[in-house]
């Protein structure tokens, strides 16, 4: 019951706070986000479940309950969690609880709508992350971009129409494309639900009859294909990324932290539920290896220099997402233990840390109402412990040691480097691997050219320290990032747990 | 004794909790502890310092240590059965001397700084000492570690470090930029280091460097057969160990300082000296020398990758010795003489010398910080003021200063009775003998060597020539500021140690009289099986011929090394140990403009950044924005106008809707008439 | 269960919904008769609610108690089999009831200073019947009598208003283009009579299946032209040339009352006739005709809209696109599971009638408060009609297909229904164009929303009975996902009995 | 007995004389005498259909289309008149204020 | 005014090119019964009232009781109740669009077919 308790509290919270006044809408709505971070922790210390919930390992907190029958096929409130959702719902949580926060001081018109809009969508992102049934997936997956779609048109920068139509429509074509591709499997599977376990056992056990003239195989391909399709734009692969960056250089600093922290999580989550649980045996054909490792890579390396040559530092940190997101899709076209555990590792390693260093940015943003590398420097003069944060963050970023990041690169590149599925291995993991060397670069000659040196701010505002509640959630996450690279096990233990049956279909190595 | 070894992590977490309190006190932003957060810092290292000296003794009693400390992850990873990532600290005769090395550096840097930053009132100290705090940690850490994985962690934490301690006095443009530098240029080294580690792993399944089950072993055994590893790229495990072992070199060249990324290090000075004595001569850029040497065997089973390191070594110790005659500041020669000196013991490391390159990264480590500490209390007397050229006749006023100086640059020369000389000569002979036997490789980097050898005696002489000798050419220069004993003091043990630290391993004596003096040969030939020196001599691929008998070589080529080192000091002694030198460089003509520029290394790396890097990146981004974007952009104006177009048959006119409309129906009729087969 | 009705009641109570909506409308005559000049509006537009939830009660309690369901002895036909009650007549009538009473509601305050009040009523009334009973027809006579009886008070209320000249243009295109249609429809039928000699659907339906014995010719012209005759109706292509003035020229209820409940009407009919009439090898392939009719329709209406300057005009280019949409109810129908995908379409037609309805109820708002009617009019609404904007942004996230509202699960499942027939490429398209409403219906939310206020203007007193009208439609659009279930369930299953 | 292809023949050929007469005429009232041609062209094919399957459905039905073409007349005059006050001309063409 | 103007005369030009639409129509239509082949008429019982019949047809009457041959048929009961209600809904329709409200006069428009207020409104020409 606890999640359908989550969930539910969640969006009661939404609608109190947006029916509160403006004044108190922020703290009301921050004091509210703390339940759900509560039940997300409560869940994670009762948390018992092994193995993959779609491979027949056990699911926690489980509920079944059947919601409609149509044309033949039950639909049902079935939702539960395992190792790989339970460490995204806790990151949801957790960044929008601290978004929330972030958002006291830049959030100043129509505040009670602004919070209400958040917590809808942590609702419907808490959905995306625990429901096991396609048809109620799909529900939450299209139900965050309505309240995404207001955060960013009405509260954005100059061009927020644009960027939000843009989101909006490309991300939407996106779904329809993947609908379409799963659809066209399931109804050739002898499944009376949709239930995603039931659904993965069947195609396993290859009970996939022919459809329109395309045998099993080469409908699977076409179903991966439109799948990935679908996801990549979310995740987003490189030629489907043009929205990301009008997108968060619009969106206010909050937003733009949910956005990169949890929303991209979703393509990469449902990649690796969809794509990599379901059809493994297509992700493994050396063709089409071959081609996602390339597309991973080119998004390492392309984004990065994409990120080098940029004069505004959020659409940097927005394109070095898109380089860290090519790092999970090498993690899991790797198919290793090591190489998909990373990759779930870095869906939550890359929330906390682009978190941090987007509200780092908008904490500085809220000072010097600029964001561009050219109109200031010397900001660790006047504001040291938000520049001391964003250095460790940055630094983070880069993949310094003992930090979250190193930790999921490691073990993607670990993985990657052994890996079998992919042809030559090392090749594809030494260049990806070039991109922390450009990610370096970028970040420092960003932070050289605005932190330090003597203070100097084009724009004519008084720029002194940031309150607490700005600084409080940068610490938090700094925290959560330096714990997550010592001890990387916290989370790692239960995703490798999950893992291991996807891993074992294709009989990957370590 | 044993109860010891489980204090070992107290070594590395000691500095930590300094660094911590440091910088509690710096985020409280009041001025809580005396002395801006010294005190916690020196006493750390203390504490650090004897531990080590109490694992020394324990070593020297022939026990040894490797235990994990840490599972990092994936204890109970079932995909990764093969692979522990653990931390885990390795305790033996390599790593006690380095622990021993470092933490008296760092005792002696950190009392140091007391003069240097606090006396001339230097605000922001506890981020300063909360840096040397965690460099401290982070390189003792490095030192212990029993495993390639945990190696490279706290080899990049080194780097950041050095990156925070550079760019201290982020005020001033010049600073950040050299930490940005350093920190890319070595970031780049790192790049292909990591390549190698996650190559070594993914080959052999683990990372560890002592026991049975280490990777060097592995790697000995699969030459033999007897050991199963895979290999990766099609290529047979010898040329497979050869990539993975220059791979790793990549990291050492960035972090030592070689050719082709030596860059960095001079544009460090801008750090303050204490961190330049501490980081950039005696701890941070050993790390790329340690690691070698603590990897020694697999790299003993490639010749090739030796033979590599060798041709580095030598060519380095040469290239940078040339450009440290030039030089006008104090601290640049210093810094172009480490990354000189680095290149000789790359050279021994390459030529099989083990024993001599540590020998030489003990004194180095002595007499380099020595220097640099001197050009400290200098810089202190000179209000900061750094160009030789201002200096002269520093001699009377600073005598502890001077005296000190002078030992250390009688080791760096390489003069008979100091540190230096012997460390030097042995690097030499080895080169020598192995060459003699059968590679001629070597033979080259020996005579890289042996040029190098004058080169360093004249550009350290020249140093103290023109800092302490002649009559002082500045007014500041006729009445140097007095500096305290906190500076004093430091200089006067490191001065000891400079002249004296030859004495552990006089390996010319042994072979002449057979007496057994060269004890560091004796201390570094204990410990675990496989990481002995006898060990490795017997797995490397050198085989030692002689000219005419051992002594004989050894006599000779003490002969010729000491010979070419007092030319130099002689040359040096003569132009420019009058009262007033004058700029003797400037005869060389376009050969000096030459050698000022670094050979034009700074030029052709920032233009390959700014000329090729940065537009590729801008030719990236407007493909992406016009491309990219611009197919998307396209199919909603496409869309768009094809709507505004077909709204247009909506003419307002009802006649033509009914033509249409008929026209449609007969279409639809004839369609179907076709395809009905009632048609036609 | 209640016991089934008919169990002791006489049959032709199974035509109780009927039958209200035709009494309401002759009350409506006798009440303007006693007092001429609308003496009182209020009694006029209570008595018209009245009777449409009259009508939707009973329709709803039949449904409920399983009248003319396979389990309580199957379809009812009455009068020779002229009319037939089962599960696809009462949900059609349900719907119609309810659009209907939301129209009627929502008319009383637009109309608040017009004369001949009771006309208007009355013939909304009369029209409710018509389409009630084209979705009882069970004979090609009876379907071109309620047609008409559907269409004819259509034409009138479309020129509802006499002195403006957009609404009796519109008046005037849509009576010719229908004029024309139902002459179409007229030779259609007269084409099926004369290859089969009956226009019972059932015999037709016999006769065909047994070989129309070199009459095919015949046949297929009249069922082309029969389709035609529905085109119309439900204003898909090429018989749509009348929606955009038309919804675009009349008042705005009645815009809404023609593109939900009529459009519905043409396609129960259409489903009826074609599903039981006329066999799938008869000649003509008429899934492939539909499929052209979806694809076209779908592909016109939708980038048609997308550069509408006018939001009415928008939302009548919406609605045709719709049609397309729910076109693929016949256009992916097979033998084998047809009734899913006809049952999916069914349900996709009730929950666009509300949100549809909604919209144009909220244009009618708009324009009862004198907003003018381009989307740089709607500016910054939000601001002054919050709860208006909020209900008029479920009905166009729900109309584009987006959760949480109830048009999400209705456009998935037709989408869903079409692959599972294996005509995934028309599911595609489906794809395509809802992506590209998503873009022209969040223009309209854009500018409630995100543009800020041109003009300083005050909104007036609220209109209470046409706001009721625009929430209640909201609420049932969001309760429709939630509540789907029982939709889905009921449509699928009737869909399957009507199966021949 | 005359072959039933010719009454189908001359319903056709009624029917497309009265789409001719709508498409090229611009008076709304001899759109409607179009209009009642094609119906009566219905009613031509019903009545023979009728003789030919022996039933007199046909015909019967035939009377209920007069009765609605009657009906449509009746409401499309009322539309016409509105025009005529509206617009000043009974010209079709004329009303195009609605388009694109 | 020359009465020229009053002789219904037949209009050619230009907008006569949409009609071919129509005989496309009738081709096509034509071109498809012709193929038909239609059996022999059944024709009609001998001695069978027609218009009985049809009177028995349109109201569902049992025609088993009644003496006399009689013509089969379907049902109109139905159609024949909805026709009446159409008829209603047209005349309230036509007389609601047609009522003149006391606005608009328009004076006697009965007498000369409305050529006088044409002329006065549209100055004279055709």
């Amino acid at each position: 019951m606890i999640l359908e308790a989550l969930i539910g509290v969640t969006f009661l919270a939404a609608l109190i706070v947006m029916l509160s006044p403006d004044e108190y809408a922020g703290r009301l709505a921050f004091a509210l986000s703390l339940l759900p971070v509560v039940g997300s922790l409560y869940m994670w210390a009762g948390f018992d479940a092994g193995g993959n919930a779609l491979m027949a390992g056990s699911i926690a907190y489980r509920t079944q309950i059947d919601w409609l029958v149509a044309g033949g096929y039950r639909l049902q409130w079935f939702v539960g969690v395992d190792g790989i959702s339970l460490p995204l719902v806790v990151l949801s949580t957790v960044l929008t609880t601290l978004a929330i926060l972030s958002a006291w001081t830049p959030i100043d018109t129509r505040q009670s709508q602004f919070y209400g809009l958040m917590l809808f969508m942590e609702a419907n992102l808490l959905g995306v992350f625990t429901a096991l049934d396609f048809f109620l997936w799909f529900v939450f997956w299209e139900a965050v971009l309505v309240p995404m779609y207001f955060l960013i048109g009405v509260w954005g920068g100059p061009r927020r129409k644009y960027a939000a139509i843009k989101f909006f429509v490309y991300t939407n074509i996106a779904s329809l494309v993947m609908f379409i591709g799963f659809m066209s499997l399931v109804f050739n599977l002898p499944v009376d639900s949709f239930g995603l376990p039931a659904i993965t056992g069947s195609l396993q056990a290859g009970e996939l009859s022919r459809f329109v003239g395309l045998d099993p195989a080469a409908l699977k391909l076409a179903a991966f294909a439109a799948m990935f399709v679908g996801f990549a734009v979310k995740v987003p692969v490189v030629p489907f990324h043009t929205w990301l960056p009008d997108a968060h250089v619009e969106a206010p600093t909050p937003v733009s932290v949910m956005l990169a922290g949890v929303l991209l999580k979703m393509g990469t989550y449902a990649l690796l539920r969809y794509n990599f649980t379901m059809l493994p045996d297509v992700a493994t054909r050396p063709l089409v290896a071959t081609v996602i490792a390339a597309v991973a890579v080119v998004s390492v390396i392309y984004g990065a220099m994409l990120a080098l040559a940029q004069r505004d530092l959020k659409r940097i940190v927005a394109y070095s997402s898109v380089s860290s997101m090519g790092y999970v899709i090498l993690g899991l076209i790797a198919y290793t233990g090591l190489g998909i555990g990373g990759a779930t590792f870095q869906m939550v390693a890359h929330g906390l840390i682009s978190g941090l260093m987007f509200m780092a940015v908008g904490v500085i943003y809220n000072v010097t109402h600029t964001r561009m590398v050219g109109d200031m420097s010397g900001m660790a003069d006047r504001m040291p412990i938000t520049v001391g944060i964003l250095v460790a963050g940055a630094f983070g970023y880069m993949g310094l040691p003992l930090m979250a990041g190193f930790a999921a690169e490691y073990f993607i590149f670990q993985g990657a480097f052994a890996s079998t599925v992919i042809p030559s291995a090392p090749l594809f993991t030494a260049a990806s691997m070039f991109g922390i060397v450009i990610v370096a670069g970028y970040l420092l000659l960003a932070m050289q050219r605005t932190l330090f040196g003597e203070f100097r701010l084009e724009t004519d505002y008084e720029v002194r320290r940031a309150h607490f509640h700005d600084v409080a959630p940068l610490a938090v996450l700094l925290l959560c990032t330096i714990a997550l690279g010592v001890a990387p096990d916290i989370f790692f233990t239960m995703m490798a747990d999950a893992i291991e049956p996807v891993v074992a279909v294709v009989g990957g190595g370590a | 004794m044993a109860g010891l070894f489980d204090y070992t992590p107290a070594v590395v977490l000691l500095p930590f909790l300094s660094f911590l309190i440091a910088v509690g006190v710096a985020i409280s932003g009041r001025d809580l502890l005396p002395k801006g957060g010294a005190v916690p810092g020196i006493a750390a290292t203390a504490g650090s310092f004897l531990l080590s000296v109490a694992l020394a003794v324990a070593v020297a009693g022939g026990e040894v240590y490797n235990e994990t400390v840490y599972a990092w992850a994936g204890g109970a990873v079932p995909g990764t059965e093969g692979l522990e990532l653990t931390f885990g600290v390795l305790i033996d005769p390599l790593s006690a001397l380095m622990l021993v090395i470092v933490t008296l550096v760092a005792l002696l840097v950190h009392v140091f700084s007391l003069g240097y930053m606090n006396d001339e009132g230097e605000t922001g100290l506890p981020r300063y000492y909360a840096g040397l705090g965690l460099f401290t940690a982070s390189m003792l850490g490095f030192v212990v570690a029993d495993n390639l994985l945990m190696a490279f962690v706290f080899f990049e934490l080194v780097g950041l470090c050095s990156y925070l301690l550079i760019g201290f006095h982020f005020r001033e443009p010049g600073p950040p930029s050299a930490a940005k530098k350093a920190f890319l240029v070595t970031r780049f080294g790192d790049y292909f280091f990591l390549v190698g580690v996650v190559a070594v792993l993914a080959t052999f399944g683990t990372g560890q460097f002592a026991g049975p089950e280490s990777f060097p072993v592995f790697a000995e055994e699969a030459l033999h057969g007897e050991h199963a590893v895979n290999t990766f790229l099609g290529l047979g495990e010898e040329t497979w160990f050869t990539v993975v072992g220059l791979l790793v070199l990549g990291g050492v060249i960035g972090k030592s300082a070689q050719f082709p990324l030596q860059t960095w290090l001079p544009d460090a000075m801008e750090g303050p000296t204490p961190v330049s004595a501490l980081i950039h001569a005696a701890t941070m850029v050993a790390a790329g020398v340690y690691l070698v040497a603590r990897m020694y065997g697999f790299y003993a089973v490639s010749p090739t990758a030796l033979g590599v390191i060798a041709l580095v070594g030598g060519f380095t110790a040469l290239f940078a010795g040339t450009m440290g005659i030039v030089k006008r500041e104090l601290k640049q020669v210093l810094a172009y003489s480490t990354i000189s000196q680095y290149g000789y013991m790359m050279l021994a490391l390459g030529a099989g010398g083990y024993v001599a390159a540590t020998f030489h990264l003990l004194t180095h480590a002595f007499f380099k910080a020595l220097l640099f500490l001197g050009a400290g209390s200098v810089i202190i007397a000179m209000h900061h003021n750094e160009n030789m050229w201002d200096m002269g006749g520093l001699k009377g006023r600073m005598p502890v200063t001077y005296y000190s100086f002078l030992a250390g640059s009688l080791a760096l020369a390489g003069i008979f009775p100091f540190a230096g000389f012997w460390s030097k000569d042995e690097i030499l002979y080895e080169t020598l003998v192995h060459g003699l036997g059968g590679q001629p490789l070597l033979l080259v980097g020996y005579v890289f060597g042996l040029l190098a050898v004058p080169v360093t005696a004249f550009y350290t002489f020249r140093m103290v020539f023109l800092t302490f000798h002649g009559d002082a050419r500045t007014e500041q220069a006729s009445s140097p500021e007095p500096v305290g004993w906190n500076v004093k003091g430091p200089l006067a043990v490191l001065g000891v140690l400079a002249a004296g630290a030859g004495v552990v391993n006089l390996a010319p004596v042994r072979v002449l009289t057979g007496a057994h003096v060269d004890f560091l040969h004796g201390w570094l030939d204990a410990g675990f099986a496989e990481l002995t020196v006898h060990h490795y001599e017997e797995i490397d691929p050198y085989s030692s011929a002689y000219i005419g008998g051992e002594a004989t070589t050894v006599l000779v080529g003490a002969a010729v090394s000491l010979g070419l080192a007092l030319l130099g000091l002689a040359l040096a002694y003569k132009l420019y140990a009058v009262p007033t030198p004058t700029e003797h460089t400037a005869k060389l003509g376009s050969v000096r403009d030459l050698l000022y520029d670094n050979y034009y290394q700074d030029e052709y790396q920032v233009f390959l950044a700014r000329r090729v890097v940065l537009p590729l990146a801008r030719a990236a981004d407007t493909f992406d924005r016009s491309v990219v974007d611009g197919a998307v952009d396209a199919t909603s104006s496409v869309s768009l106008f094809s709507g505004s177009r077909i709204r247009r048959i909506q003419t307002g006119v009802v006649s033509n809707y009914a033509a249409l409309l008929t026209l449609g129906l007969t279409v639809l009729l004839v369609l179907f008439g076709v395809l009905g087969g009632w048609l036609l | 269960m209640a016991a089934p009705l008919q169990a002791e009641a006489p049959t032709w109570t199974a035509l109780a919904p009927a039958l209200a909506l035709v009494v309401t409308g002759l009350v409506l005559i006798v009440v303007d008769s006693i007092d001429p000049d609308d003496g009182s509006p209020a009694l006029l537009a209570g008595v018209g609610t009245a009777g449409a939830l009259a009508s939707l009660g009973l329709a709803g309690w039949l449904l409920a108690g399983g009248t003319g369901q396979p389990d309580t002895g199957g379809a009812i036909a009455l009068y020779g089999d002229a009319l037939v009650v089962d599960g696809m007549t009462l949900f059609f009538q349900a719907l119609f009831a309810s659009v209907t009473a939301l129209v009627v509601v929502a008319s009383y305050d637009y109309l608040y200073d017009r004369e001949y009040q009771a006309e208007f009523y009355s013939l909304v009334l009369f029209a409710a019947t018509g389409m009630a009973l084209m979705a009882a027809a069970n004979s090609l006579s009876v379907a071109f009598v309620s047609l008409e009886l559907a269409s004819l008070p259509s034409y009138a209320l479309v020129s509802y208003l006499k002195r403006d000249t957009g609404s009796v243009e519109a008046g005037l295109k849509y009576f010719l283009v229908g004029a024309l249609s139902s002459a179409v429809f007229a030779f259609g039928i007269s084409l099926v009579y004369a290859a089969t000699g009956s226009l019972l659907l059932a015999d037709v339906y016999e006769t065909l299946a047994g070989g129309a014995n070199g009459l095919t010719g015949v046949a297929g012209v009249g069922i082309v032209m029969v389709a035609g005759g529905f085109a119309f109706k439900t204003a898909s292509v090429p018989f749509h040339f009348w929606a955009p003035e038309a919804y675009e020229g009349a008042p705005a209820p009645v815009s809404a009352f023609l593109s939900s409940a009529s459009k519905a009407a043409g396609f129960a009919l259409a489903f009826r006739v074609f599903v039981t009439g006329f066999p799938l090898g008869a000649g003509i392939d008429w899934v492939l005709l539909f499929q052209v009719l979806a694809v076209v329709t779908m592909t016109l209406g939708n980038f048609a809209a997308a550069t509408q300057e006018e939001v009415k005009r928008m939302l009548a280019y919406s609605s045709i696109g719709h049609a397309g949409y729910a076109l693929i109810g016949l256009a992916a129908f097979t033998t084998a599971d047809g009734g899913n995908v006809l049952g999916a379409s069914m349900a996709h037609l009730m929950v666009y009638g509300f949100m549809n309805t909604g919209a144009f109820l909220f244009v009618a708002l708009a324009e009862r408060w004198g907003i003018g009617r381009t989307f740089e009019d709607y500016a910054g609404l939000a601001d002054r009609a919050p709860l208006a904007c909020v209900a008029m942004t479920v009905f166009m996230f729900s109309l584009a297909g987006l959760p949480p509202f109830g048009g999400f699960f209705s456009k998935y499942f037709l989408f869903a229904g079409a692959v599972e027939a294996g005509f995934w490429w028309l599911a595609a398209v489906g794809a395509v164009n809802s992506a590209l409403s998503l873009f022209y219906y969040s223009r309209v939310v854009k500018a409630l929303w995100l543009e800020d206020a041109t003009a300083e203007f005050e909104l007036g007193p609220t209109p209470t009975a046409l706001y009721a009208a625009v929430v209640f439609a909201a609420v049932a659009t969001v309760l429709l996902l939630p509540g789907f279930g029982a939709v889905i369930e009921t449509a699928q299953a009737a869909a399957t009995a009507v199966l021949p | 007995m005359v072959p039933a292809q010719y009454y189908l023949v001359l319903s056709a050929a009624i029917f497309c004389i009265g789409v001719f007469g709508l498409l090229t005429r611009r008076n709304a009232l001899l759109f409607l005498m179009s209009v009642e041609l094609m119906l009566n062209a219905a009613n031509v094919n019903l009545v023979a259909f009728s003789l030919y399957w022996g039933n007199v459905t046909g015909q019967t039905f035939s009377l209920f289309t007069m009765a609605l073409a009657a009906a449509e007349v009746a409401v499309g005059i009322g539309i016409i008149l509105v025009l005529y006050r509206n617009f000043k001309d009974v010209d079709v063409t004329e009303a195009t204020t609605m388009r694109w | 005014m020359s009465d020229a103007g009053s002789r219904p005369r037949l209009k050619l030009g230009g907008h006569l090119v949409p009609g071919l639409a129509a005989v496309a129509l009738f081709a096509v239509l034509a071109a498809v019964f012709l193929r038909a082949s239609f059996g022999e008429a059944a024709g009609f019982e001998e001695g069978a009232s027609i218009t009985a019949s049809i009177g028995y047809a349109m109201f569902n009457v049992d025609t088993g009781a009644v003496s006399g041959a009689v013509v089969p048929a379907e049902g109109f009961v139905v159609a024949f109740v909805l026709i009446a209600v159409v008829l209603d809904v047209a005349i309230d329709g036509a007389v609601f669009l047609a009522k003149r409200d006391e606005g608009e006069g328009g004076g006697g428009v009965l007498a000369d077919g409305g050529r006088e207020i044409r002329d006065r409104l549209r100055g004279g020409d055709d």
